[in-house]
């Protein structure tokens, strides 16, 4: 297992945000957390990539344990985290931006060309390189969120709700996408309050309810059972 | 044997904050004052029992400092406070309790007297702002020659205005010219703009009625501008730091002084010698002031022959041609005091003696 | 006009000596949001550093600078892990309140006798003050130096954050925390490396203003951490072309009021300046007002 | 008529945001504002409600011109918003977030306040009954006194339109209110969007990426594309357009998103 | 009995006066700083404008009144608290106009600079009107504040805060704090409120300068210089932002503290006074970076019509 998260117990001060939560994601994968607002999705990828500390449990990565290290030390493990609300830095430019993701890399040429392939995939980036990222639109900034991630050449991607305020055809092409970068190599935990699109994309995926796992399995299955569908994909008949 | 009398009296002098180092000099002088009478046998029979406080030369904790020592320590005569801003609320506060109080340093007016008005309980035992500015004024006149002055004075200090605007009506008065008079703030370091303006006016004296530490910075950036006038100034040139942050910018400056170190009168000598023995330096003129201040309160201590605060006023104010190490003075009506000054020069880095004028 | 010259050039030495101050300012302002009061009294501290190794040492002057700017910047760390980095999460205003209680703690700590002490010391020159004339106006070689070593701190600072991967990361910081430290910056590592580089330059500074106005004392920085400041509002605060010209501009403004209306005037002039610029540009003249979308 | 937005036009530096764009609302429609990523929707928002001004054009309320007031005048001619980044006053309690909207529409001045008048009272009853009111249609009664912050993403949301609704709007603007929502809260979101469009007969107009939310509900939609209209119409006929489909929808089965 | 001869020594009696005048001027910046959000660094400005105002009419007229009866006296002392105040509003009024068109820092920096600008003023104030006296120091003060006086002003300053802020115009100004540009969407004219925010609090200060210069009786430009100004902001801030109970537990910790070690700090470590303090002040805000009582009030103060 490339990351193994053993029960997982997060507080925000007096509030309970995880109460106990394994899981994990084999290495080329893609899985998928749905779950309710408020269920502690986001909390789960924090946790994970150093942002908030756990009061107990474990992370492991390739086997070693990476729970307790500072988000710097994380990422540069190769753990790429785009943040919910995205977390472009809004008064650098979009190039500026895309260079922050490859800090850590010393290849320049490596760097130059990824740089290539994200403005391939985000013609829109390659056109507002000089414009701040906090000027940007919603979807613009969500493109280039996921580009800056992709800068930092991750062995995992963890991904909060990618596809929030995209428009239809940025949406379906931002999937279209992560497939992709997940053929090429990476592996993705991915965070989605578009059940549709979260289930079809991943291989397995994890129902959270508040703080804990209630349902896991493949996504197709997760598709078929009703209960997911009644509570998750708004399902009337169900 | 009967337990020993005692009276307390107190001190309020600044110790913390940016003039502490006034302040220390202010209650180095008067422990030794303190523990000379006591070692004496004390002062009319009674053990000298001292409360030192703070005022961070603020009026507010000045107030709240006198209001301690009156009513919480009860005591029956204070020295202080150091500065003209903290001794007004003094003024105030020890004129309401009736408890006899002498300043040894503060220069404003107001401080004895406020609207036309005598705080009858509020003495001093220095010069008032305008006997120095009169001094240096008629010696730079008579004595120095010169026609056109120039002032630079610390507008929000009220030692340095007064003196700064006695001097320029003064030497008006006697006929000079004054080509420039202008101002600067506290915490200005740059006086180059100053300087600059100084030297275009023609002035062949220049006074400079402020604290050393000020003083030597004017200097030595004057020279380093080209000025070549004639520098005079008041008492508070008098430290031996002032040569140190001067060099010899300041050779050859004349300043009016309480006395002089190396005057040859013994008991100088003999108080010279005891602040170094005990601090390793040489006294200044606030520390020599408030030695002055505190024995003159104790003479007057002796003459009530009691710790009643109403006698000890009376003695007080009644006091005449006292013998302090800054000269012989005495107190006049406004609980002021009158007393000679020396002029002294600065010559290869140290204080001589140059004469002495009398009020 | 010869005069107006002669003051302009008094005005420059003041506004080189508040840019060094200014410069460390704005950086720890851009970067953590702390408009952080002690750094005057960091400044201060630089100026006792020097004057003791030049009094008590003897020290040749480049290990003067030396000791003051290492003896700066540590303790500009230490006082960033202190009191500011248990606060970071806290409201800002709490580490402004903290920065407030350092800067009194500096200075009265620094007043006692078994520190600094509380006289007002006189600072030892390293070198002679020698003036040249060109015509009516007098220059000292002190200007000269202090224009060379301000210059050199600027381009050294510029390429600092603007061509390296630590500059980098400390935009990045500045921009968001968190954000940086999951693109690999160790965000703890910057922030201290920019409280020392501020410190750094405010040693410099602590030196140079030693050397020009040659009396110290631990309540000196109060006033020149001030108006240092206020040049880097003025300027842009976070920018750093900003600080240098808001620090000229205050120097101007300063030496120009006392020359020609009254020195009484010069820190509420250099204010009404400040005010009237403000008004008219919100974020400085050179600062970026911070996007935000609605 | 409700709004009428004529040759609307708003620039940021370079970019034209906003480019002659044109439309009318008549009152108690529920009209959709669609479009790519940056075509100028949340602009037009902000234009309308007077927290950008726009470099040209106009905009009329109920026939009057409002463009270019500042925004508490155009909240008052009865125009209120929520935003695409939630803002409420995270600090303060689900009640007084709600109170504050009402502010406009209080009837005691700071003497009666202080002095702590019949008024006073009188209003502050008639404040919270009205208040309580929104709340229960929300369902966040029993959260009245917890701080706004404090709430799940969904309730903020639900909390920002009883806000707006609580400034007693004629014309309400909606900036993707069902962003981070599941499909199963976007239906309860659309139901609920009726119901109060009806109980206080409201227009709508809404900005929404979702389209089952966008073609469910909406009567007519406008849709952006850098910054002019493309098209507009009922949804069955936006759904076929191939401008639209090209800019927007993409070639694949709607239904999913 | 020991205990109660202390508490009643007019030494602490005195000090008591003083902290009800801080904290009539703290609940002031706690309505610009705390509930509106203005970032002020200016409030003792406004303090001494207050200050200088009161004193200077008490001193000049009150000879027509004073001198005739104790009520006549007393009645024009309130006259010229009142003028202390509203001179402090007009003049926040004139500043506020201009200035509160900033946001935040930038805010703060600009009334910081015009603290510096008032001192100057009051520095040089002699050359205008000879009785302000200047950099000398203005005296001659009657001292008309007594217990009575502090704890009335005290009084009402809480009253009229408590029942403001809970108010539709209390909720008004949090809001503003919170989010102006929400609050504008609402219908709320933002700078409006925090013109009104800014000068009401301001107004406070006025009325406790008067009350300062009336109990000191001693006037100095340097009481009111930007390092006071500071002095305000942290008994907000350590009291917690937005708490009435907090800014007065603040104002009397502060000013007893300060007080407290002249007598309790043994005599040899007097000049340790000022050490202790900021070290006292950062452990706290250390410790409580949100305040001492964060944002909770004592049941008189809170709301009523909010239960
Ligand atoms: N900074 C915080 N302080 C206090 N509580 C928090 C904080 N962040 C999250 N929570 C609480 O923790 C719980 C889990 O939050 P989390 O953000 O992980 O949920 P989520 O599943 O990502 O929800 P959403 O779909 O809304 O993004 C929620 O109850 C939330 O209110
Ligand atoms: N304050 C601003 N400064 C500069 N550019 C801006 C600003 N606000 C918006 N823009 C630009 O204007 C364009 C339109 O932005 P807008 O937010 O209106 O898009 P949108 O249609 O709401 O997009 P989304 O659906 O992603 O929210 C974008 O290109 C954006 O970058
Ligand atoms: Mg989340
Ligand atoms: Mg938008």
């Amino acid at each position: 297992m490339l990351l193994t998260i053993e029960n997982l117990v997060v507080y925000y001060g007096a509030v309970q945000a995880l109460r106990g939560v394994s899981f994990a994601v084999d290495r080329g994968e893609i899985v998928s957390l749905i779950g309710a607002n408020g269920a502690g999705k986001s909390t789960i990828l924090r946790a994970i990539s150093g942002i908030v500390r756990p009061s107990s449990g474990s992370i492991l990565h390739d086997g070693v344990r990476i729970d307790g290290l500072p988000p710097h030390r994380i990422a540069r493990l190769g753990l790429a985290h785009v943040p919910e609300g995205r977390g472009v830095f809004a008064n650098m430019s979009v190039l500026e931006n895309l260079e922050m993701g490859a800090y850590a890399r010393t290849s320049r040429q490596e760097t130059r060309e990824t740089l290539e392939r994200v403005f391939a995939l985000f013609p829109r980036l390659s056109e507002r390189t000089g414009q701040l990222a906090g000027t940007l639109s919603g979807g613009e900034q969500q493109m280039l969120a996921i580009g800056r991630a992709m800068m930092q050449r991750p062995v995992i991607l963890l991904l909060d709700e990618p596809s929030m305020g995209l428009s239809p055809l940025l949406v379906r092409e931002i999937f279209l996408l992560l497939a992709e970068i997940n053929r090429s190599g990476t592996t993705i935990l991915l965070v989605e309050q578009n059940a549709y699109m979260a289930l079809s994309v991943a291989r397995r995926a994890y129902v959270l309810e508040t703080g804990e796992i209630r349902i896991e399995g493949k996504a197709a299955d997760l598709r078929e059972n009703p209960e997911v569908r009644a509570a998750y994909l708004g399902d009337s008949a169900g | 044997a009967a337990e020993a009398k005692e009276i307390r009296i107190g001190l309020i002098t600044p110790l913390s904050g940016d003039v502490k180092t006034y302040g220390e000099s202010v209650k180095n002088s008067f422990l030794i004052a303190v523990e000379e009478a006591n070692a004496g046998g004390g002062v009319a029979g009674m053990k000298i029992d001292y409360v030192i406080q703070d005022d961070r030369n603020d009026p507010t904790e000045a107030a709240n400092a006198a209001n301690l020592l009156v009513n919480r320590y009860r005591v029956k005569a204070i020295i202080g406070a150091v500065t003209s801003k903290a001794s007004i609320p003094v003024s105030d506060i020890i004129q309401a309790a009736r408890i006899p109080t002498l300043t040894p340093t503060g220069t404003n007016p107001k401080i004895t007297v406020a609207d036309g008005k005598r705080k009858d309980y509020m003495f001093r035992s220095c010069f008032i702002d305008p006997f120095q500015g009169t001094v240096m004024a008629r010696f730079s006149r008579d004595t120095l020659k010169k026609k056109s002055a120039a002032v630079l004075y610390d507008a929000s200090n009220d030692y340095s205005k007064g003196t700064a605007e006695v001097f320029r009506d003064a030497f008006r008065k006697m006929g000079g010219a004054v080509a420039a008079y202008e101002a600067y703030g506290k915490d200005d370091v740059d006086f180059s703009a100053l300087l600059t303006k100084v030297k275009g006016s023609g002035a062949d004296v220049l006074f400079l009625p402020d604290y050393y530490s000020k003083v030597g910075l004017i200097a030595r950036q004057a020279r380093e501008k080209g000025l070549k006038v004639q520098l005079v100034g008041p008492d508070g040139w008098d430290s031996p730091d002032l040569v140190k942050i001067a060099g010899d910018a300041i050779e050859g400056g004349y300043f009016s002084n309480h006395y002089s170190p190396d005057d040859e009168r013994p008991e100088v000598a003999a108080w010279v010698r005891k602040y170094k023995e005990k601090h390793g330096q040489v006294p200044d003129a606030l520390g020599t002031l408030a030695y002055d201040g505190t024995k003159l309160l104790f003479e007057a201590i002796r003459r009530a022959g009691s710790d009643d605060p109403k006698k000890i006023r009376d003695a007080l104010a009644s006091i005449r041609d006292f013998h302090g190490v800054t000269g012989k003075s005495s107190l006049d009506r406004n609980g002021d005091s009158v007393k000679s000054a020396a002029i002294v020069k600065i010559e290869g880095g140290r204080q001589k003696f140059v004469k002495t004028v009398n009020p | 006009m010869e005069n107006f010259l002669q003051q302009a050039l008094n005005g420059l030495q003041l506004g080189l000596v508040y840019a060094l101050i200014a410069l460390g300012y704005t950086m720890v302002y851009g970067i953590v949001r702390l408009i952080n009061f002690a750094h005057g009294d960091v400044f201060m501290v630089g100026s006792f550093l020097a004057f003791y190794a030049i009094e008590r040492y003897r020290l040749p002057l480049p290990a003067v600078f030396a000791a003051a700017v290492i003896g700066c910047g540590i303790l500009a760390v230490v006082i960033e892990r202190v009191a500011y980095k248990p606060l970071r999460n806290a409201p800002r205003i709490a580490s402004l309140i903290t920065a407030i209680g350092v800067s009194l703690f500096l200075e009265y700590f620094t007043a006692l006798h078994q520190v600094f002490g509380p006289n007002y010391y006189a600072f030892p020159r390293p070198f002679r003050v020698v003036s040249f004339h060109a015509g009516e106006i007098a220059v000292t070689n002190l200007q000269a130096i202090i224009l060379a070593v301000t210059v050199a701190c600027y381009l050294v600072l510029r390429f600092i954050v603007y061509r390296t991967r630590v500059g980098r990361g400390m935009r990045a910081v500045s921009y968001d925390v968190v954000t940086a430290g999951l693109m690999g910056v160790n965000v703890n590592a910057v922030i201290s490396f920019t409280f020392g580089l501020g410190a750094a330059l405010a040693g410099v500074g602590g030196v140079l203003y030693g050397i020009a106005y040659p009396q110290i004392h631990t309540f000196m920085g109060i006033m020149p951490g001030l108006k240092a400041f206020t040049a880097a509002v003025l300027g842009g605060i976070g920018s750093i072309p900003g600080a240098v010209l808001g620090a000229l501009i205050m120097g101007q403004s300063e030496t120009l009021t006392a020359a020609y209306l009254s020195s009484t005037y010069r820190d509420g002039i250099a204010f009404l300046i400040l005010i009237g610029v403000l008004l008219w540009k919100p974020t400085g003249i050179l600062g970026k007002p911070r996007a935000e979308k609605v | 008529m409700m709004l009428e937005v004529t040759g609307l036009a708003k620039r940021f530096g370079g970019i034209r945001a906003l480019d002659g764009v044109d439309f009318r609302i008549d009152r108690g429609e529920l009209v959709g504002i669609i479009g790519p990523n940056g075509s100028g929707k949340t602009t037009l928002f902000n234009v309308i409600t007077g927290i950008y001004r726009p470099d040209r054009g106009g905009v009329a309320m109920e026939g009057e011109s409002i463009a270019g007031l500042p925004p508490h005048r155009i909240s008052r001619k009865g125009i209120a918003r929520t935003f695409q980044n939630i803002r409420l006053f995270p600090n303060l309690t689900v009640m007084d977030n709600v109170r504050i909207a009402h502010h406009p529409y209080v009837r005691y001045g700071p003497a009666a306040a202080i002095f702590r008048a019949e008024s006073f009272y009188r209003e502050e009853r008639r404040i919270r009954e009205q208040v309580e009111e929104y709340l229960a249609l929300f369902s966040l009664q029993d959260r009245r006194k917890e701080l706004a912050k404090n709430l799940p993403y969904g309730d903020q949301r639900k909390l920002e339109i009883a806000r707006a609704l609580a400034a007693c709007p004629k014309l309400l603007l909606l900036d993707e209110p069902a962003a981070g929502m599941n499909p199963s809260e976007v239906r309860k979101l659309m139901e609920f969007v009726l119901d109060i469009r009806a109980r206080f007969s409201l227009t709508v107009l809404l900005i929404e990426h979702q389209m089952r939310l966008v073609m469910g509900i909406c009567e007519r939609l406008v849709v952006l594309d850098f910054g002019q209209v493309i098209a507009r119409g009922i949804p069955s006929e936006i759904r076929k357009d191939p401008l639209v489909i090209e800019a927007y929808l993409g070639r694949g089965t709607s239904s999913n998103s | 009995m020991a205990i109660l001869d202390e508490l009643l020594n007019p030494y602490w009696i005195q000090i008591f006066q003083h902290a009800c005048v801080v904290a009539v001027s703290a609940l002031g910046l706690n309505i610009i700083f705390g509930f509106t959000g203005l970032f002020s660094l200016g409030h003792a400005a406004f303090y001494g404008v207050g200050a200088y105002t009161a004193a200077l009419l008490m001193k000049s007229y009150a000879g027509a009144y004073g001198d005739g009866s104790f009520l006549a006296s007393q009645a024009a002392f309130l006259g010229s608290l009142i003028c202390g105040g509203v001179a402090a509003a007009l003049l926040a009024c004139l500043v506020g106009l201009p200035v509160l068109r900033l946001t935040s820092d930038y805010l703060g920096v600009a009334t910081l600079g015009f603290g510096v600008i008032m001192k100057v003023v009051l520095d040089n104030a002699d050359a205008f009107i000879p009785q302000l006296g200047g950099a000398r120091g203005m005296t001659g003060i009657a001292r008309m504040t007594s217990i009575p006086w502090a704890v009335l002003a005290l009084s009402a300053a809480v009253l009229l805060v408590r029942n403001l802020v809970h108010s539709t115009y209390g909720r008004v100004l949090v809001a503003i704090r919170e989010d102006e540009t929400a609050a504008a969407a609402m219908g709320i004219d933002t700078f409006r409120y925090k013109v009104i925010g800014f000068t009401l609090g301001c107004s406070f200060a006025g009325v406790a300068g008067g009350l300062y210069a009336h109990l000191y009786a001693f006037l100095h430009p340097s009481s009111f210089d930007f390092f006071k100004s500071f002095d305000v902001l942290m008994i907000v801030v350590l009291g917690g932002l937005g708490s009435m109970t907090g800014t007065l537990v603040a104002s009397f910790g502060w000013t007893f503290l300060l007080e407290g070690l002249r007598v309790f700090l043994p005599p040899e470590y007097i000049e340790f006074r000022w050490v202790l303090i900021p070290v006292l002040l950062i452990v706290t805000m250390l410790l409580r970076p949100q305040g001492l009582l964060g944002v909770r009030e004592i049941p008189i103060l809170q709301s009523r019509v909010n239960r």
